[in-house]
């Protein structure tokens, strides 16, 4: 706790900021595209990662809202005479293939691979993460993998697609789609699934490899890069979610690529580890691949939490409050997520003593997340709020995190979860704190980064208004799917009895305008990018380093490193207009730029 | 001690469906135990906020007062509070997860046999049947294997569920006290992903009183009837009827519908001329053996004593169209006599038929 | 290239809340010749030695010492070979914390599966915990109490048994078996009468009519819903025992080598390897094949002859009719 | 956690603070490190970070091993007694030793600007790696030629749908369609615990039968049916780990390869090793995983 003396006596921040001239930043620094593709720049590869990612969000996204329709009947191939056979292997396909890509290619790398790579050495005060050709690497690895998920998706298009006019034999070699649900549950993945179980498999190993490598490049960054001054404690926030993350990366992620190795050898080979028919045993397979999934949860919460404590501290304009607790929370979950897998596996036939131990465990993971969010309720009291877009989404997630947390109450307790389990309720619990809570982070850091990452201002209103949209749309989708669940509607069926009807049809409408609300958050990204205003350097405010050089960075972020002190002094901002944004205090606000020219405001 | 849901009226009308085991009481408490706690938890923090946010919103010219970056007192609070509450339900819900976990050596044990996409209950006496009967005021517990890959045996209103494992055998048991109503039956549902057929994997469970499940296991116990008959009862009570039509639409597998003494195609291989016993025999034993054109071979192999076989094999036979029932034969779907060997009660070919134990009398 | 050209003048951040001697770059130290030499040789040592023991049996603690030596060796290699002896501790740190997750990983799969035994029944601990333990098997001759529904008490017993109406009628051990079955038909029989003969007979004693109680006989509780509209066979089961022995009742009798007196009883089951006797007074006994000497089935049933002898024909037929009345109770 | 990573800027500050003047023209020194120390810092952490998802990686097939060698013990004692050569092992075992020690020993050159040690040491530890292959070679044709291999092309591959309660031997002595209904009731719960006997039920991990076969060696005939079923798992287990293994040794020897084509340029000195530190590091822990792969798998007795 030496750390927080050293915080107390903070000396008011260095204002060291930097101009350079609008044509020298990281995204004019070199020309053409091989400048990006080869680009060793960590902000570049942030850039890159978030197309690929957001593009895969897309495909996730469309194959949601394909199987929400599909549920608004009960009946849905009597009702439309359809071929039974086919209409049920289309959903099956259509949730395995939404679960796979969101998991796999979207939330887990969304915020460490895309906001880690934009800000984690800004935030830190260094000219780049400890590894640059490696970044590039694992960017590339995560292309390789997305494209293996690719094939499976274009083998299910050609399959069905001819399939429904009657030719049902059109296959990619070994890629028709993928129907075993994201968890490759074995032995049907292994023995009985005529899908494209070894190319998609293979894909999340290779995507595996990708967050591994950030991991690695994240862990040794942040021990090695920390600047002068930046000591452990006067790290922000979000650079402990994601060091957590990255713990959690390289620790768990092995073990899913031995995993689907596995998958594949026995589907192969047979080599009879998992398939009970040749002597294996198919909880075995399910304790490994959940002493991986698992912890993958917390892979897609941890930084997101991160990503909040950012938002509400300076959108409150007030110090955070527990800066030590949540930053060790942050730890603690990485950890203990490692002992709870066997909470999936309640009703799969784990032996008691198995069950009892990991509920207990369980139970105490929910103990940091709590304080977690009784900390960023209390970082509100006596603050000065200002809503914008960014702070929507913060308070947000706040209630959507709640509201999953603890649902997560029933789930560990070892007889309520007996009826729950593999139900909507679970469907319900895991998107409230997966979707919910990691996406409206998501969201918000895109938001809040936004200026710092392009340079230009979104429009405030639009902005605010989605977010309230992809509230309401969230929530109708989803609370619904908690009443269902209790009543007993089970997960991924494709037709149900008539009585749960009336939920789905409640679902499916809250999934459409949450679609609409998403589809106004592009919106206005891309009328920000093409004819956005110019940002100032510190729009918001905050006091993280990020906002200590121009919008947007240049290329080596800091020629001149600034001092670091407490990152959350924010009092050491004074709001001075739309065009300058925040500005140091007790300094005459800087003459406006004149275009080719920098301006260094000195402290 | 069981706190009645009716405490909150609405919520316990949205929430679980009718309790119908002895089991299901415990859970329900601690459902709505935790309900309540989270009820009163998300208004907390929902009140917080809106409260701080409508009291600290930014107004131009109004100063912000100090405030505290930390309070190690507050911080104990709230890591304390709710140690305690989830150590208290971690208790509870252990203490109602060991009443599921053993039952009581006097159960009455009914083995569950799934495979895609169906459930198959064969009582202690050999009586098979493709619904779940129970005798209600006595503890039950279900045996569940599983043929190929995992399923689940799910049943809301007593509150189970269990993953049917294959290669291990899960056991679950419970008791229901009050039978169904006539034609109610609950609900059996598979809740682990298991394919294709997974949502259309359904049964249903009823409840009988002592004297009526007396007479329901007497009657599927006794079934008597001549092969083609027989044949009819396997094929419904053995889940054939799940993926093979014998009207000729295309399921799963292949028709049954003028399949015998007809060439078929096959994956690989050559063509049968004719289809015969030999094959039917192989298709039922080694399924994956001869797979027929356009069909992939997702069927477990069965296991059927050979004079059920011959009798699949002589109903499959009264299928086809050229079928000319033998004189001796009696039509297979009429009433049966039954051998004297066996009770004296006519039984129909299915076993929807009257029960047994009116008929005598 | 353009980034080394920028380098020059950039003064990089430089960390300043770290301590240490700046002389030696941590982890650069060149290992001393000896050093490698002797580490080699003790490898070579240990694999030797590793190998040497597996030849001696220890039974499982064979595997451990394996083990053992393994840790040692890698230990070796680490701290030398990689240098972790001069190395910043951390990574070390990195690899323990690995190796601490695997253990963690494997421990927990086997403690499941471990857990997951063979036998069917829950653990011990459980059970103490649920409350719900397996009955203990009673000893020989004594024998649980098993009620009817709605027992009669010993005075109504003996009450109805003294106004039998058929009292100085013939009894059936003065009859011939086709006459006594031909008049029982025809008798109708008192069921009320017929139960206090079930207590008096003793009949309750093997035969259980409440499916709660553990059997030693077959279970009446409903005989004339299995064998409807027969009641031949119950006289015939009740005159004549082993006439017809009920499936599952056979009297089995095995002598074993372990022990001197053969066990008799029903065979309740049978594996693999092992027979499970249930024998007279309920005791169940499970034992390998491979014990036996001796296997052979009685042709009799337990059940004695000539219970029935002192009863008249109106008493077997109040029995049946008792019988009847517990498979339809609706027909009060 | 911090203290350990705080000790690592030790050295650059210190080094930086000493200001030698060399540092910033180091020709490797990437631009966003300040000192070559640092940068090799950074190095070898990222490196022992990566070393340490290799160890879980290997982790899963360890915790494979482990549930399946305490489920069927007599299989792995029969397989690894009848068809793994103790004596291969441990000359495999010795080869990756020497191999590791030249490795240890090439670092231990390039630190003192011994190229043509350096050299040398690569050549023998590349050799080393080539021998150990060669004798993996011999041992899988050997199991090719006895027809272990893995899967079906293993002798004894069974493959039969998993045993279900209902096909248990006492199901069949039960009457068939019961005139007992207690069949049902009192003998089924007495039923339950002999059915989960050897064979039984739970064939995965039912425990092999008392009969002890320490005398003589196993045969396949002596083995439990459910352990029968399991044999040829143990040499699924063997390849897969071996195997994953020898592509790790394949790999080395393609990185040893590049560090030597780089020595030859004579790019390393005790100002810049690193690449010769990490390679000498990947291939250490190749060496360690076979540490433990040799008792686990060759000295079962």
């Amino acid at each position: 706790m030496s750390s927080t003396a050293e915080l107390e006596h903070a000396s008011p921040p260095a204002a060291a900021i930097y101009l350079t001239p609008p044509e020298d930043n990281y995204l004019t620094h070199d020309k053409g595209v091989m400048s990006w593709i080869f680009t060793l720049d960590h902000k570049r590869i942030g850039i890159l990662y978030m197309g690929t990612v957001l593009s895969f969000f897309l495909v996730g996204g469309i194959f949601a809202l394909s199987l929400r329709t599909e549920l608004l009947w009960y009946n849905t191939p009597d009702k439309f005479h359809l071929d039974k056979e086919l209409t049920l292997n289309l959903y099956n396909n259509m949730f395995t293939l939404h679960g796979a890509i969101m998991v796999f290619l979207f939330i887990i790398p969304a915020i460490p691979a895309i906001m880690g790579n934009l800000i984690l050495p800004i935030m830190l005060g260094a000219k780049d993460v400890a590894f640059p050709r490696l970044n590039l690497m694992s960017l590339w690895i995560y292309w390789i993998g997305g494209t293996f998920f690719l094939y499976v998706l274009l083998g299910g298009v050609l399959h069905y697609g001819f399939a429904m006019f009657g030719h049902p034999n059109v296959n990619l070699p070994g890629g028709m789609g993928l129907d075993t649900g994201w968890t490759f549950y074995a032995p049907y993945s292994t023995t009985k699934s005529l899908a494209g179980v070894v190319p998609a498999t293979l894909g999340a190993f290779v995507v595996g490899f990708s967050s591994i490598l950030t991991g690695v490049n994240f862990i040794t960054t942040l021990h090695i890069l920390r600047p002068k001054g930046m000591t452990w404690f006067r790290m922000p926030l979000f650079l402990w979610g994601l060091y957590a993350t990255s713990i959690i990366q390289i620790l768990a992620t092995p073990v899913l690529a031995i995993t689907l190795l596995l998958v594949v050898a026995e589907r192969t080979m047979h080599v009879g580890i998992f398939d009970p028919a040749i002597g294996g045993d198919p909880v075995l397979f399910q304790h490994f691949f959940w002493f991986y999934s698992h912890p993958a949860v917390y892979i897609m919460i941890l930084p997101a939490m991160g990503v909040i404590s950012e938002l509400i501290t300076v959108f409150s304009r007030k110090h955070i409050f527990g800066y030590n607790f949540i930053a060790f929370s942050s730890i603690a979950i990485a950890l203990l997520g490692f002992l709870v897998w066997g909470h999936h596996m309640f009703v799969s036939g784990q032996s008691p003593m198995t069950d009892s131990i990991f509920s207990f465990i369980t139970f105490s993971v929910a103990i940091p997340s709590a304080v977690k969010v009784f900390n960023w309720t209390a970082t509100l009291y006596r603050g000065s709020i200002r809503f914008k877009t960014p702070m929507l989404y913060a308070l947000g997630f706040i209630l959507l995190f709640t509201v999953g947390g603890l649902t997560g109450l029933f789930l560990g307790a070892l007889s309520t979860d007996v009826p729950l389990h593999d139900t909507y309720f679970v469907v319900a619990h895991f998107h409230y704190v997966m979707m919910g809570s990691m996406l409206f982070a998501f969201l918000g850091g895109m938001y809040y980064w936004f200026p710092k990452i392009f340079g230009k201002m979104y429009h405030e209103q639009t902005g605010q208004v989605a977010a309230l949209v992809v509230f309401l749309g969230f929530n109708l989708a989803f609370f619904p799917q908690f009443i269902a669940g209790t009543q007993g509607m089970p997960r991924r069926w494709a037709t149900y009895p008539e009585q749960y009807q009336i939920y789905h049809r409640f679902s499916t409408a809250g999934a459409y305008l949450m679609g609409l609300g998403l589809f106004i958050v592009a919106g206005n990204w891309i009328h920000a990018l093409k004819r956005g205003n110019k940002a100032p350097p510190n729009p918001w405010g905050g006091n993280t380093l990020e906002w200590h050089c121009t919008s947007p960075p240049p290329y080596y972020n800091f020629k001149k490193t600034p001092a670091v002190d407490d990152p959350y002094a924010l009092g050491a901002w004074e709001y001075v207009s739309e065009e300058q944004g925040w500005v140091p205090r007790h300094s005459e606000p800087p003459p406006l730029a004149p275009p080719g020219q920098n301006v260094a405001i000195t402290h | 001690m069981f706190m009645h849901p009716s405490i909150l009226p609405i919520l316990a009308d949205i929430w679980m469906p009718r309790a119908a085991s002895t089991v299901a009481g415990p859970i329900d408490w601690l459902f709505y135990f935790i309900l309540y706690i989270c009820i009163f938890f998300f208004f907390l923090i929902l009140g917080l906020l809106v409260a701080f946010s409508w009291m600290y919103r930014y107004q131009p010219g109004k100063t912000q007062g100090p405030a505290p970056k930390h309070s190690t007192a507050l911080e104990l609070t709230w890591t304390f509070i709710p140690t305690v509450i989830v150590i208290v339900i971690f208790y509870y819900g252990f203490k109602g997860y060991l009443d599921l976990a053993v039952p009581p050596p006097n159960a009455y044990p009914v083995i569950v046999l799934a495979q895609t996409w169906g459930y198959q209950f064969q009582y202690p006496d050999g009586a098979i049947d493709d619904v779940l009967h129970i005798p209600a005021g006595r503890p039950v517990e279900l045996i569940l294997n599983s043929k190929d890959v995992i399923h689940g045996f799910y049943v809301p209103e007593f509150r189970l569920k269990k993953d049917i494992v294959p290669g291990r055998f899960n056991r679950l048991w419970f008791q229901a006290n009050e039978p169904t109503e006539p034609d109610k039956p609950y609900d059996v549902y598979c809740t682990q992903y298991c394919g294709q057929g997974h949502s259309t994997m359904r049964s249903t469970v009823t409840v009988d009183s002592r004297i009526d499940f007396d007479k329901y296991i007497y009657k599927i116990s006794h079934f008597v009837g001549p092969p083609p008959a027989q044949g009819r009862h396997i094929y419904e009570k053995h889940q054939c009827i799940g993926c093979h039509s014998v009207d000729g639409t295309r399921m799963t597998g292949p028709t049954w519908k003028n399949m015998w003494g007809n060439p078929v195609d096959f994956e690989s291989g050559p063509r049968l001329a004719a289809v015969d016993a030999a094959y039917i025999r192989e298709s039922i034993l080694q399924p994956g053996a001869k797979i027929v054109k356009t069909f992939s071979n997702v069927m477990p192999p069965q296991s059927l004593k050979d004079e059920e076989i011959n009798e699949v094999i002589a109903y499959i036979q009264t299928l086809s169209d050229n079928y000319k029932p033998p004189a001796t034969t009696q039509p297979t779907s009429g009433p049966a006599t039954a051998p004297t060997t066996a009770p004296s009660a006519p039984l129909t070919a299915s076993a929807g038929s009257a029960p047994a134990s009116d008929s005598t009398k | 290239m353009s980034s080394l050209a920028q380098s020059n003048e950039i003064p990089a951040p430089v960390a300043d809340d770290v301590g240490g001697d700046g002389h030696h770059p941590k982890g650069a130290h060149a290992v001393p010749r000896r050093i490698l030499i002797g580490v080699y040789l003790l490898l070579c040592f240990f694999t030797v030695i590793t190998v040497a023991v597996a030849q001696i049996d220890l039974g499982p603690a064979n595997i451990w010492v394996a083990l053992f030596v393994a840790v040692i060796k890698s230990s070796l290699v680490v701290l030398f070979f990689m240098h972790i002896w001069w190395d910043s501790p951390f990574n070390g740190f990195v690899l323990i914390a690995a190796m601490f997750f695997v253990a963690l990983f494997i421990g927990i799969s086997m403690l499941d599966t471990k857990e997951y035994g063979p036998n069917f029944q829950a653990p011990e601990l459980f059970q103490e915990l649920s409350g719900n333990t397996p009955p203990v098997p009673t000893a020989g001759g004594s024998l649980p109490a098993m009620e009817i529904p709605g027992a009669l008490a010993q005075a109504q017993v003996d009450d109805l048994w003294n106004h039998d109406p058929s009292k100085g009628q013939p009894t059936i051990k003065t009859m011939k078996y086709d006459d006594v079955v031909a008049a029982a038909l025809a008798d109708k029989g008192d069921r009320h009468l017929g139960m206090a003969l079930f207590q008096k007979q003793g009949c309750i004693k093997c035969h259980t009519v409440d499916e709660k109680d553990l059997p030693r006989a077959p279970y009446l509780g409903n005989v004339t819903l299995r064998h409807p509209d027969d009641p031949i066979y119950i006289f015939q089961s009740v005159l004549q025992p082993s006439a017809v022995i009920a499936p599952g009742y056979t009297t089995n009798v095995f002598k074993l080598s372990t022990q001197q007196d053969p066990i008799e009883g029903f065979l309740v089951s049978e594996t693999a390897d092992t027979f499970t006797v249930r024998d007279v007074n309920g005791q169940v006994t499970t034992f390998p094949k491979s014990f036996v000497t001796l296997h052979k089935t009685r042709p009799t049933s337990l059940m004695t002859e000539g219970l029935a002898n002192d009863l008249t024909v109106h008493d077997l037929a109040s029995i049946y009719a008792f019988l009847n009345s517990l498979s339809h109770p609706s027909e009060e | 956690m911090s203290t350990a990573s705080d000790t690592h800027g030790a050295a650059a500050v210190a080094e930086h603070g000493d200001g030698h003047g060399h540092v910033h023209h180091s020709p490797h020194l990437a631009h966003h490190f300040d000192s070559p120390e640092q940068q090799f810092m950074s190095a070898k952490l990222g490196m022992w970070v990566f070393l340490g998802t290799e160890v879980l990686m290997f982790g899963g097939l360890f915790c494979a091993y482990s549930v399946y060698r305490r489920a069927h013990p007599q299989v792995f004692e029969f397989a690894a007694h009848d068809y793994l050569s103790t004596k291969l092992g441990a000359l495999n075992t010795i080869i990756l030793i020497t191999s590791s020690l030249t490795m240890a020993w090439g670092v231990r050159c390039a630190q003192l600007t011994q190229l043509k040690g350096l050299k040398i040491c690569l050549v023998l530890t590349l050799m080393g790696a080539a021998g150990f292959l060669v004798v993996k070679t011999i041992e899988y044709t050997n199991k090719w030629h006895e027809h272990v291999w893995v899967g079906p092309s293993n002798r004894y591959y069974v493959a039969r749908p998993p045993i279900t309660y209902a096909s248990l031997p006492p199901r069949t002595i039960l009457p068939d369609n019961s005139a007992d209904a207690n069949a049902g009731t009192a003998d089924a719960a007495q039923i339950r615990p002999v059915a989960s006997g050897a064979g039984g039920l739970n064939s995965n991990y039912a425990n092999p039968p008392e009969t002890v076969f320490k005398e003589k060696d196993l045969t396949y005939d002596q083995l439990a049916p459910a352990d029968q079923k399991n044999v040829a798992t143990f040499f699924s287990i063997y390849f897969l780990m071996t195997g994953l293994h020898g592509i790790h040794v394949v790999v080395g020897m393609g990185l040893i390869t590049w560090i030597l084509i780089r020595a030859n340029k004579g790019e390393f000195s005790s100002e810049f090793f690193t690449p010769v530190d990490l390679v000498g590091l990947y291939w250490h822990l190749v060496d360690l995983i076979w540490i433990f792969l040799f008792p686990l798998l060759y000295l079962i007795k």
